[in-house]
């Protein structure tokens, strides 16, 4: 489904990404871990179209995307998230929504809003101003919600799970579960906490100094002796 | 030929050098709180006519008016900040109209007080001519501001980037809360950046009377000027100002010994937004300030 | 009777100086009206702030329309006195002017429009004392602004039809420094004589950048609102030996009853001399208010284009010279003089028949 | 609102339609409203602030005297294509919508500049610095004489409706929505399909032929253009002005801005100080700004809300 | 004694929307208190009011005895209690440098800044790696460390912390709780705030659990049972589900 060919980002003298294979399948969950600073919000950005790569292709679908603009990439299907929670300035919770699913999956559906807002947990704070209103979990259900409104066929989550208390945490990851049947998603998923990561990822890939270093089972790669060293350190995880 | 082309680019860099003394304060304001202080021109000529006035009724050198102006420009712009602190919401766009409104009122005031008269130095030590190496001609008052300008603008960039009030100057800009985590009040530190706006303003209106010929209806082209090459330079850059100034006045110069005078003002604008195009936030802006 | 004048002026924005300054000879106007017609008739004005706005001078015109006014005096910038006056034609108003030189105000066959001084009447004045001086080379110096484009129009055709040699440098009013043009002038022009047509603060710069360039010319020559008392005064060195248009010499003398009753009225009002705006200003107004005078005092009514028929009729011998109207509302007999900035006095040096002292030629101030 | 209508439509001309003086200010005034409401819309829906409004203004205004007195046009399709002039005259703006906040203000402020000069310099089209004088007025149409003040004013008063009217419509579509949030968070719009740039084109174009119409209405009602005038400032000042105080987030308040802006200042002000007035002026803005932030429609809406619960209780 | 920090009855929110229904909270001299609770309890707007961020409505706070309530955030600063707050809340248009300058700008940390610069960079070495970056462009870890950075920056008696390890990668996160582990050793008093209970916990003198607005719990950290705390967690109070 998505196949990425030798990207490589440079931002001035940095090389946030090194010449970068990595090929995901329709229907996968791909865990994305690493290092802060290794580099997956990049790739987040170069595939969703935020940011043009210095080199190396992009193909979604089979298609090369890596000369559409942004919007058109959320049209033939990829959404995602943000880090840094992006809400829709002066609108509401239920406006944000509208507005991606207009635009993203080209008609309006209440309907399929209100069932968004449901499983995220947004009923009650819908007509809320999306900007100022929320608390930081929230404005992280908030980008779940946005990109689910575009009817993705991808669906690249960055730390939306981080900063969410232990149990909620575990709920949230069984309605992204939820999220992924119901809507026949492929998903890649960045997080920090590793049981998450096991509970929810067949598959794992790290990334370091925007390399991959590592790329399999869960198990098999958290205990690959060099992932430890640069990323999970001698805690028991 | 060569002699034009060279008295151009002379003319235009000490002209630059006057420009950048009448956009500093504006950027430092604009920089930092991200304020367009419509009035800024104004504060300019009111400096101007203070020292018109000092020269009218006390005979003083316009130099030796500079400590009155420094008053009257300082508390002028301190008011302008105390009337922008009152704005509850939406400041940027609002305090646009506020800072218009004032420049409407010092506008007329100062023609109330002056009249429409045009006013320019008497004092012909100002105007006398300094010439390098006989092909270099310019008015010693040029020189010498030219020099004052360089000099302050070299004294914000230290204030701005190695100074603790510099840096929390920068801070609030930067955010807000933030800053007042970091015990930064800054109400002061704002009303600080408008009165060191206002000794910029005072500088560059002595200057601009000494240079030039004022008016009250020349206050509206210098904010134009000012803010032109505020943004030339890119959000709040102190080295920007000096070459975005530079640039705009050697472009006009230049203009006038290879075209023709008239296109002058034609060509500052196409430099402007030939560079805008090319440097989407401005010589020295950051990058960063237009990812978001 | 009893009759209120309308005025249009800009009293603030860009002109606001030389409409302050032609408001206070229509007040004067005013007052030696009201004396000399004493006991028969009483003048008033109604001025309003046209803010150097078009728009708003057509506003103000119709204001004072519904005010019920006479006639309207006043008007600066030919750009505003064009509609304000096309204003005042279709309220049935005479509109007289000084402040508008343009051509085209006159080529419009408005017949309730009057204007006592046009564009070739300085143009006249310029190429007359240019050609007594016997200069073979003149650069012109022009503000793109419609007036003095028009006039330098007006004065290269003149001077070129002469066998002058001319090189001309069009600046806009954001000009601040000139040496650029007067290095070029210097450089490359080198002509006897420099030609301004521009205002005080271009005047202001263009002799500043002389004075440090010293370019090799003979005179400076400018038009209106150089050869004046102010500009002798407050830039008394920059001015030396400077050529200007100038109806008066400084400090004036008026020959003549009438002058000299204007200049003591405005010395004692406002307590400085008059200048030519003020001049301008009270010339037309009078030529107004006799002109209102007489369509009453023929049979006790004013009928709808009666004062354009009572300005046309007559020709007026007034200090700027005698006045007549054509059927467009000009002044062919408008000329102006040349005075020339002579230590603390401004003398009249063009033409001949009026000059106060000799010309200084060659004279440039540094 | 039919109240309104009727009122705007038939007890003004009836009541004022006498005072030739005051009729010129109500349509200056709604002229200035039309302009407001467009950079109210640029600014409101395209995120845009811009400080050249007078760019388009002025290019409206020559495109449709020039098609008129050359050409020949009919005066009102002139003005239609003055719209259109304006509206291409903001394609070669286009550049400039790369550029942020503040740097887009200052970019088409700049092409105000040029365009100005321009007009200077092509004298043959435009006549250059001297203007058009006596461009031909407004027409009788359906038996209205729209060159009288009333006409002029039942024209201009139509125009205005006909933009509010449009633009209310976009700004209650989803379109609405999603340029109201590219305000801010343009990148938050483009990852969810939003074009964000089409639309903010899109926006700039319409704004700029509002522009446009008003600046060509302006022309043939006081027939008369200059490059300084055409371009002043003050078509891009005095609407921001009327713009923010009457409530640029709203759709009626540029215009309610404009009509009590220039109103009491020309009427009130100005009868009580005839030279000095625009000190009131500059202090009734700065006064607004500080007392009622939102702008006099949203205020005079608290109050009467205010009202109502006082006398419901 | 009476205690360093006391907070009782306090009320406050956002404009209309009143998030602390009557917090009570008391920290003692030297002593960490960590406050958790499920996600919109309203435990970041605790601190912020605490900082003067937030309008206090009703109720009182006071340190060392002396009233907070009303007092503005710079002199409450002043006065020896900082706040780290979440990674979002760095200077983005400045260098990690000048972020980190920022950190020693009160009074109380001007002194020798530069020891506590070499510190910070010894505890952090990506920081020092990027000192000239601008700190919008760090990555969103990076950001959290660099606002961590900065706060060691100050030089507190009283240090309120927001979620420190948001985002952190787990050899990260046991530095974090090492250094924390140091301040506390160190004598230095600290709020901290923190979904990762378990390692919080091992931290703490005393526990607050946080919900709705309200303090429902509070304990002395050796008696608490964690099972028992993540039933507190989720009993049903209506109507706020937590995200999921
Ligand atoms: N626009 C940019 N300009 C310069 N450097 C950048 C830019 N964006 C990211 N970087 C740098 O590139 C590196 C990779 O950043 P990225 O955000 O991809 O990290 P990450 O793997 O998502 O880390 P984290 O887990 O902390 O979020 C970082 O060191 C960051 O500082
Ligand atoms: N600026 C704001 N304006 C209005 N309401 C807000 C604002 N910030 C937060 N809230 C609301 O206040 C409540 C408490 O938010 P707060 O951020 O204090 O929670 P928290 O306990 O820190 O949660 P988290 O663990 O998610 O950080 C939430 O319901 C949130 O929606
Ligand atoms: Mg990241
Ligand atoms: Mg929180």
């Amino acid at each position: 489904m998505l196949e990425l060919d030798a990207i490589t980002m440079r931002f001035g003298g940095l090389t946030a990404l090194h010449a970068m294979s990595l090929s995901v399948a329709e229907g996968e969950t791909l865990g994305l871990v690493g290092p802060n600073g290794a580099g997956k919000t990049t790739l987040f950005n170069v595939i969703s179209g935020v940011y043009a790569p210095s080199g190396g292709t992009i193909r979604f679908g089979g298609q090369d995307v890596g000369a559409l603009p942004q919007w058109k990439r959320a049209r033939v299907g990829i959404g995602r998230t943000f880090q840094i929670p992006q809400p829709m300035r002066e609108l509401t919770v239920r406006e944000n929504l509208r507005v991606a699913q207009r635009f993203g999956a080209g008609k309006e559906d209440p309907a399929a809003l209100d069932e968004i807002l449901d499983l995220l947990g947004l009923a009650h704070k819908q007509h809320a101003d999306a900007a100022t209103s929320l608390a930081l979990t929230e404005q992280k259900a908030l980008e779940v919600g946005k990109a689910l409104a575009v009817r993705p066929r991808l669906l690249m989550l960055d730390e939306v799970l981080g900063g969410l208390e232990m149990a909620t945490k575990r709920t949230f990851a069984r309605t992204l579960e939820t999220v992924r049947a119901r809507f026949g998603l492929t998903m890649v998923i960045i997080e920090h906490d590793i049981e998450t990561i096991k509970a929810l990822c067949p598959r794992v890939v790290v990334l370091n100094f925007g390399q991959l270093i590592a790329d399999g089972t869960p198990e098999a790669v958290f205990n690959d002796p060099q992932v430890i060293r640069s990323y999970t350190g001698d805690t028991p995880a | 030929m060569l002699e034009l082309i060279l008295q151009a680019l002379y003319s235009g860099l000490l002209a630059g050098g006057y420009y950048a003394m009448i956009a500093l304060g504006l950027a430092l304001v604009f920089g930092t709180m991200r304020i367009i202080n419509l009035a800024h021109g104004e504060l300019v000529l009111l400096a101007a006519y203070v020292a018109f006035e000092m020269e009218r009724s006390f005979g003083w050198t316009p130099l030796a008016s500079i400590p009155v102006a420094l008053v009257v420009v300082g508390l002028t712009a301190l008011v302008i900040y105390l009337l922008i602190g009152r704005i509850r919401q939406d400041r940027e766009l609002n305090s646009l109209i506020l800072t218009f409104g004032i420049a409407i009122v010092l506008t007329n005031l100062i023609l109330m007080i002056w009249s429409a008269d045009i006013r320019s130095t008497s004092n012909s030590w100002f105007m006398d001519g300094v010439v390098l190496g006989d092909t270099l001609f310019s008015m010693r008052g040029e020189v010498i501001f030219c020099v004052i300008g360089v000099l302050l603008l070299a004294a914000t960039y230290w204030w701005l980037n190695h100074t603790w009030q510099g840096r929390a100057l920068r801070a609030v800009a930067s955010n807000r809360d933030a800053a007042k985590l970091m015990g930064v009040n800054p109400a002061r530190i704002e009303a600080l950046s408008f009165l060191v706006s206002g000794v910029l303003a005072t500088f560059a209106g002595v200057a601009v009377y000494t240079a030039s010929v004022v008016f009250p209806a020349v206050g509206h082209n210098l904010t134009i000027k000012a803010f032109v090459i505020t943004v030339l330079a890119g959000m709040g850059s102190v080295p920007g100002v000096l070459l975005g100034a530079v640039l705009i006045g050697v472009g006009e110069t230049l203009t006038t010994t290879l075209a023709k005078p008239s296109l002058q003002e034609l060509t500052g604008m196409v430099i402007f937004l030939l560079i805008l195009f090319l440097r989407p936030s401005g010589l020295f802006g950051r990058k960063g300030m237009v990812k978001k | 009777a009893e009759f209120v004048l309308g005025s249009e002026l800009p009293l603030t924005g860009k002109l606001a100086r030389v409409g302050t300054g032609m408001s206070e000879g229509i007040a004067i106007a005013i007052d030696l009206a009201n004396a000399k017609y004493a006991g028969q008739h009483h003048f008033s004005v109604q001025t309003i702030d046209d803010e150097t706005n078009p728009a708003k001078a057509v506003a103000a015109v119709e204001k004072l329309a519904s005010d019920h006014v006479v006639a309207i005096t006043g008007g600066y910038g030919s750009n505003i006195i064009g509609p304000a006056s096309e204003a005042a034609a279709k309220a049935g108003l005479v509109y007289m002017t000084s402040g508008g030189v343009a051509p085209e105000l006159t080529q419009r066959g408005l017949d309730s429009f009057f204007r006592i001084n046009n564009a070739d009447g300085y143009g006249k004045a310029m190429v007359g004392l240019i050609e007594t001086m016997g200069a073979k080379s003149v650069a012109i110096l022009y503000s793109n602004k419609e007036a003095t484009a028009a006039m330098a129009t007006y004065v290269q055709k003149a001077l070129t039809d002469k066998g002058i040699k001319i090189t001309s440098h069009e600046f806009d009013d954001t000009t601040t420094d000139f040496k650029p043009i007067m290095n070029k002038v210097k450089l490359q022009d080198r002509p006897e004589v420099v030609a301004m047509i521009g205002y005080e603060n271009d005047y202001i710069g263009i002799l500043r950048a002389g004075a440090v360039l010293k370019p090799d010319v003979k005179a400076m020559v400018g038009v209106w609102s150089l050869a004046t008392a102010q500009m002798n005064k407050e830039f008394h060195d920059q001015v030396q030996g400077v050529y200007g248009t100038s109806p008066l010499p400084y400090p004036v003398v008026f020959k003549g009853g009438e002058a000299q009753d204007f200049a003591a009225a405005y010395m004692n009002k406002y307590n400085r001399e008059p200048d030519y705006l003020q001049q301008f200003g009270y010339v037309q107004t009078m030529l107004l208010i006799d002109a209102i005078a007489r369509a009453h005092d023929n049979d006790g009514k004013i009928e709808a284009g009666e004062i354009a028929r009572e300005l046309r009729a007559t020709t007026t011998p007034t200090m700027i010279g005698d006045v007549t109207f054509d059927k467009n509302g000009d002044n062919p007999n408008f000329t102006h003089r040349m005075g020339q900035h002579q230590g603390d006095r401004v003398e009249l040096v063009w033409p001949a028949n009026a000059a106060t002292a000799k010309m200084n030629y060659p004279a440039v101030p540094w | 609102m039919l109240v309104a209508l009727v009122l705007a439509y038939g007890a003004v001309p009836l009541l004022l339609g006498s005072m030739d003086y005051v009729m010129s200010l109500i349509i200056a005034a709604l002229t200035i409203g039309g302009v407001a409401l467009a950079w109210a819309l640029l600014g409101n829906l395209g995120g845009l602030v811009s400080f050249g409004h007078a760019a388009f203004f002025g290019v409206g205004a020559y495109t449709s005297a020039i098609l008129v007195v050359d050409h020949h046009w009919p005066v009102l399709l002139a003005m239609v294509a003055g719209g259109v002039g304006a509206a291409v005259a903001s394609v070669a703006t286009m550049p400039a919508l790369r550029l942020r906040g503040p740097y887009f203000a200052l970019a088409i402020l700049a092409y105000g500049h040029i365009f100005r000069i321009l007009a200077v310099e092509a004298t043959s089209l435009t006549g250059g610095a001297a203007g058009m004088l006596s461009i031909p007025g407004f027409p009788t149409l359906l038996g209205i004489n729209l060159a009288s003040k009333t006409g002029a004013y039942a024209l201009i008063l139509t125009i205005v409706l006909l933009f509010a009217w449009l633009y209310g419509l976009i700004r209650r579509s989803t379109y609405g929505l999603a340029l109201r949030a590219m305000h801010d968070s343009e990148l938050a719009t483009r990852v969810v399909g939003v074009p964000s740039t089409h639309l903010k084109a899109a926006m700039l174009v319409i704004s700029a032929f509002m522009t446009g119409v008003v600046g060509a209405f302006n022309a043939h009602q006081i027939n008369f253009l200059d490059p300084e005038y055409a371009f002043a400032s003050s078509w891009t000042v005095l609407p921001i002005a009327a713009a923010i105080f009457g409530g640029y987030r709203t759709v009626w308040g540029p215009v309610l801005g404009a009509l009590v802006v220039f109103l009491v200042d020309q009427l009130v002000f100005k009868e009580l100080m005839p030279s000095g007035h625009q000190l009131v002026f500059g202090v009734l803005l700065g006064g607004m700004v500080i007392l009622g932030p939102h702008g006099l429609l949203p205020l005079l809406g608290r109050w009467s809300k205010k009202e109502a619960s006082h006398a419901g209780a | 004694m009476t205690p360093l920090l006391e907070v009782s009855g306090l009320r406050a929110g956002y404009g209309q929307i009143n998030v602390l229904w009557d917090v009570d909270l008391t920290v003692e001299e030297g002593k960490t208190t960590v406050i958790v609770g499920p996600n919109g309890a309203g435990k970041t707007t605790l601190l912020r009011t605490l900082m003067g961020l937030v309008y206090a409505s009703a109720g009182s706070m006071t340190l060392h005895g002396q009233t907070l309530k009303g007092g503005k955030t710079w002199d409450i600063v002043e006065r020896g209690m900082v706040m780290i707050p979440e990674g979002r809340m760095v200077f983005p248009d400045m260098s990690v440098l000048d972020n980190l300058m920022m950190g020693a700008y009160p009074r109380a940390g001007r002194a020798d800044w530069e020891t506590r610069l070499e510190r910070v960079f010894a505890m952090f070495p990506r920081l020092k790696e990027r000192r000239g970056q601008m700190a919008g462009l760090m990555s969103g870890g990076e950001a959290q460390m660099l606002a961590m950075g900065r706060g060691l920056m100050e030089n507190p008696q009283v240090l309120l912390i927001d979620e420190p390890s948001l985002g952190l990668a787990p050899v990260i996160v046991d530095e974090i709780f090492t250094i924390l582990a140091d301040l506390k050793a160190q004598g230095l008093t600290i709020v901290l705030v923190e979904q990762n209970t378990s390692r919080a916990l091992h931290l703490a003198d005393h526990v607050y659990l946080m919900r709705s607005g309200k303090t429902i719990l509070s304990q002395p950290a050796a008696e608490v049972d964690l099972g028992h705390l993540h039933d507190l967690y989720f009993a049903r109070d209506g109507g706020s589900a937590a995200v999921g």
